[in-house]
């Protein structure tokens, strides 16, 4: 494979960061939460971005697309879930390892006049809701967070978030509530002209989307979609949406939830 | 190499491609980088930075295509597949955009594709008729065309490729439609890819490309089903160097005095220098450019490190190397 | 699989290969495993405890053969390239060593090469001949053969498979030569791997193992010439099972009910099943063979596992199931 | 490429050392002296047989062969060069680090009746004669060896050799004697009857058999080929002898001067 790692530093007209250092590593069992220097990428962040992550050692010609965390000052932090060969590797960096990292990529989550937010995440579609919400709150929104996850297990992944009204659920009963996280919508006293996040698996997608039509309230949704270049360029992450085929990497990862088909 | 020499930046890199005069021998490989994606992501001016020496932008067809179903694209050992299925705008919203782009500091080979000769034509006589028409300054510099007639992932697509009379057709309406430089862009899947080159070249094909991607299929971990929404993808990435290589020292000795591109796992400057060991006139980047925006870059300094290292005055030294007896 | 299971050894994993009754689905592919080596380097019995169901040994011709110049193999991404050139002793060398292997405890299955239908039909009739005549207990249990068509190492074999009426005139003689299960090895280096495959089954062949390598060519990183003695070789390995399974998928689609034996790239239990799933009967596995001894007892360890962790009974349920609609 | 790393520990009846922890590891410059933990192999072991080792990470496919540099109670040693991408990554292991071996293989150098012992070995050839000058010191034999290097840079691998009678040559000059291995072949009063155990490139095979025969004596050679399998099963690795097209491998990688046709 070789060639990711020897990269020109003398062309820095890209947001990409190569050799990226790890500068701090949390565990959380088939979990990580990896904050990486990257200062040019956090820079120009914002919520609801990724980037692509070279996972280091020979053998893996893609790279993955992962979520922003969180961005501030020179760092990013990725929450990572251990699904495949790839991003189980990233799970097992450590405080000074290095990976190539590029982005920030893709659309964001509009957040300008929003007052009430209502964040709603699945698995390890969580990921991007933390730093939406860290946003949010900094510019005065009342949020609120509804995660579901499948079991004990995938559940780990709330140690990883800081928000504050956080409610969760597990289709095991074994964390929070018993059920999926519209059990938990059903149970929230939604303010009127409240704006949802949804991130997910795509029939907790289309659940969310169904509630929101009904609760009259509108939204975004950050899709997931197999990628090969992360730039736009080889049309391999098309989803469907009211506006016809779209990339998931350069028209989304963001788009409104009244144009996606689930 | 392990120990790198210092870059040999007044080594000669320039290439004839057939009458297109070329910087250095590197190309993108069709469907891999979009221009203007690039330039939205880039801090300078792409269109005068295009690392490039000339831009192959993706397939584009008469017609508008949606292309194939989800999941499109995964890793595979060593490699890439594909099953995109040539969406695109269709020629005429296609050409709607060339102003965006007509900035490009780089010679172009569009790439057409179609399901019959009189869609391949019509694409390029549209084209044809709007560079005639153009106020200067508004198009890129559009020099050629590849004929991809080898696509996998497409009715007709590599259908057309593996049959020479079929190509012949195709290209030979091509022909008729545009005086500018031809390549045809041959498939591997076929028992001797010399068959489709010299029909190709026969009916007035300027030049060849190789290889599209070899057609594959790759399972879904969990269900055991096919993982391409398509079933069925296209191959491509170093796993197919090896073979990639072969055939196209297999078209350069058929043709020795023909145009060639060779593509198919180029990651390194020694792997491009590998195709034009073997015969090629320039090379093709295609995966390489998914594993980071500055491979095209990264490719270049190391061919042209190696050249030097090499003690070729120029590049064009390397050419067929491979080959002699 | 990350996570490992128990192992599940009640899992019945046994499968019939035409006539053959296989203990399990794994057999070695030709060329890449010689019983007598090993069992040279094994602590304990190895003739009774040899891993595989069924032993198919490397290609045996009419003529001693001395092979190619070397080098001879080396790596790729994510694969092999070899060009042996059928290095072997010839088939009555050949069978003068027959005895000390004879206590082998798995069915064998001879792959035989040659440049003409006479060739292979001599190998065939010289290996009857002893076979009938030999005394219990000092040949091996042979059940059938393997009709390596499609070396491409080698004048005369890769021409054959490509060529689907040089195939059948192979596969008639050999036919004609023995009642055994006879199987023909396709080439992948084809536009239409049916199309031999017709051939052969017309012909009399009773099932079909593919693939064999890709015809390819890896250069000499210092000369830039080509690294093999034989200039190309045969790719296998991971690299080109992509492509192996989907050739495995459309001839178990065009001869539903035909045994075939899939491979190409297997190195573990879960790219065993792919192959089951994408219609084949037995499984072979070739360069896996030189990443451990033991690599057939691990792929079939986890074959087990992942056939028993998706809750099928056996592993015949598996079979076909990549190829429904 | 996976699978190698999970070797079943209950089929014991190979040589085979799966999880082979080093426990010595000296760096020399483009060159390492790896100690392993293998007592099944360090057992069996003579001199001029060698190993196969699985090269750690994802891919590399085939294993590397490597002669024994010595092999003593549970424990063998390794002398690799880096040359490529899987002998550099050898070079790089550390203490602790793990890697799969398997071995010995091949044929040993006979040593049996042997009392006066001519070693020559060119670059990373060198490494099987430690082993084997060690076990002829052992058995009372007199052992002279002459090493000859490119430069200084290949012949800091004599740091590794702790052969008394040594002498070593570099065609630089840089190290030693200037010139080949030859000319200290030239420069040393070889008793009648010494036997010639050779083991480097090509040409110096070649010269150093027809010495030998100038000479008027006996010897034997130890042989690189390229190998796939390493087990007698592919004919990945045959050479051309007096006795026809034989394997590296399994016939070798020892052979008797006069039979082989460098
Ligand atoms: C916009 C976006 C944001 C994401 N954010 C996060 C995040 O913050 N944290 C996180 O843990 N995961 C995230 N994912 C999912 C993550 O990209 C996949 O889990 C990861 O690529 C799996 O790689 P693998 O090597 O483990 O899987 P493998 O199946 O071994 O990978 C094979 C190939 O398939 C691709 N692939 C596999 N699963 C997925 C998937 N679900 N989505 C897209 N590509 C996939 C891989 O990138 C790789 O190219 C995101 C995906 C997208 C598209
Ligand atoms: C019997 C025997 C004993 C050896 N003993 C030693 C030793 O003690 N110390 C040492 O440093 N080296 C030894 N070598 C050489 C060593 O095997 C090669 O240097 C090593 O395989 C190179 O691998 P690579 O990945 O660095 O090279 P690459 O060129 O990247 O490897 C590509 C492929 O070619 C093979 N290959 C490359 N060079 C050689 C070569 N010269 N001989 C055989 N195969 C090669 C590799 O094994 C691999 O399969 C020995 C070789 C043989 C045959
Ligand atoms: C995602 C993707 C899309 C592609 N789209 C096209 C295309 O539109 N037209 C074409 O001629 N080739 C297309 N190709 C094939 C490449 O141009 C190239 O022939 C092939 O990928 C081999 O080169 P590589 O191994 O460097 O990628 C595509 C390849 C990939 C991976
Ligand atoms: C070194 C080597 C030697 C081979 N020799 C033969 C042979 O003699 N006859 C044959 O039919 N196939 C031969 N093959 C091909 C294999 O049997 C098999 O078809 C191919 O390697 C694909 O399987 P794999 O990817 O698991 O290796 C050989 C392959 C290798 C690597
Ligand atoms: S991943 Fe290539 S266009 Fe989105
Ligand atoms: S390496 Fe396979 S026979 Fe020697």
């Amino acid at each position: 494979m070789s060639g990711s790692g020897q990269t020109h530093d003398d062309h820095r007209q890209w947001a990409e960061t190569s050799h990226c250092r790890v500068s701090a590593a949390r565990h959380l069992g088939g979990f990580a939460v990896l904050e990486l220097i990257a200062p040019r990428i956090a820079r120009r962040a914002a919520p609801g971005q990724f980037v692509m992550v070279t996972v280091p050692g020979e053998g893996y010609l893609l790279r993955r697309p992962i979520s922003l965390f969180s961005a501030e000052a020179d760092c990013i932090a990725l929450l990572v879930e251990a699904r495949g060969r790839g991003s189980e590797r990233l799970t097992r960096l450590e405080v000074g390892d290095v990976v190539d990292v590029a982005g920030p990529l893709g659309s964001a989550f509009p957040t300008q006049g929003v007052t009430n937010a209502l964040l709603v995440g699945g698995g390890i579609g969580c990921a991007p809701l933390q730093y939406l919400a860290d946003e949010l709150a900094a510019a005065g929104a009342h949020v609120t967070a509804a995660l579901g996850f499948r079991d004990f297990r995938a559940a780990r992944a709330v140690g990883a978030f800081t928000i504050e009204r956080l409610s969760v659920a597990t289709e095991d009963g074994s964390v929070g509530r018993a059920g999926t996280v519209l059990h938990l919508l059903a149970a929230l006293d939604v303010a009127p002209g409240t704006t949802v996040y949804a991130c997910g698996p795509t029939p907790m997608i289309a659940a969310v989307q169904r509630w929101t039509f009904h609760e009259g309230l509108r939204g975004y949704v950050s899709l997931e979609a197999h990628m090969a270049c992360g730039t736009g360029s080889c049309h391999g992450c098309v989803v469907d949406t009211a506006r016809g085929k779209l990339r998931v990497c350069s028209e989304g990862p963001v788009f409104r939830l009244d144009e996606v088909t689930p | 190499m392990s120990d790198r020499r210092p870059p040999a930046p007044e080594t000669d890199l320039s290439v004839r491609l057939g009458p297109v005069e070329l910087a250095h021998p590197l190309v993108d490989a069709s469907g891999t980088l979009d221009v203007l994606e690039y330039a939205r992501r880039y801090d300078g001016d792409y269109l005068a930075d295009f690392p490039y020496a000339a831009y192959v932008p993706k397939t584009v067809t008469a017609d508008p295509r949606t292309g194939n179903p989800p999941p499109r694209v995964t890793e595979t050992p060593s490699g890439v597949i594909n099953a995109i299925g040539l969406e695109n705008p269709g020629v005429h919203a296609w050409i709607a955009q060339l102003g965006e782009w007509a900035a490009l500091r780089a010679p172009v080979l569009v790439s057409v594709g179609g399901n019959s000769p009189e869609q391949y034509a019509a694409v390029i006589s549209a084209l044809e008729a709007h560079l005639a028409a153009a106020p200067p300054g508004t198009v890129p510099d559009v020099r050629g065309y590849e004929l991809n007639v080898s696509c996998p992932n497409v009715v007709g697509g590599l259908q057309i490729g593996a049959d020479p009379t079929a190509t012949a057709e195709v290209v030979g309406a091509c022909r008729a439609a545009t005086a500018r430089f031809l390549l045809t862009k041959l498939t591997p899947n076929v028992r001797d890819v010399t068959e489709a080159g010299a029909a190709a070249l026969g009916a007035g094909a300027d030049g060849l490309s190789l290889v599209n991607t070899f057609k594959a299929m790759v399972l879904d971990r969990d269900t055991l089903r096919p993982f391409l929404g398509n079933r069925t993808g296209g191959l491509c990435g170093p796993a197919i160097k090896p073979i990639a290589l072969r055939m196209v020292a297999e078209v350069a000795r058929a043709f020795p005095d023909t145009p060639l591109v060779g593509m198919g796992g180029v990651m390194t400057g020694l792997d491009a220098l590998e195709f034009i060991a073997c015969g090629a006139t320039a090379v093709a980047v295609g995966a390489a450019n998914f594993t980071s925006f500055e491979a095209p870059q990264r490719i270049l300094a190391e061919l042209r490190d190696e050249v030097a290292a090499r003690g070729f005055g120029t590049v064009g030294e390397a050419r067929g190397i491979a080959l002699r007896a």
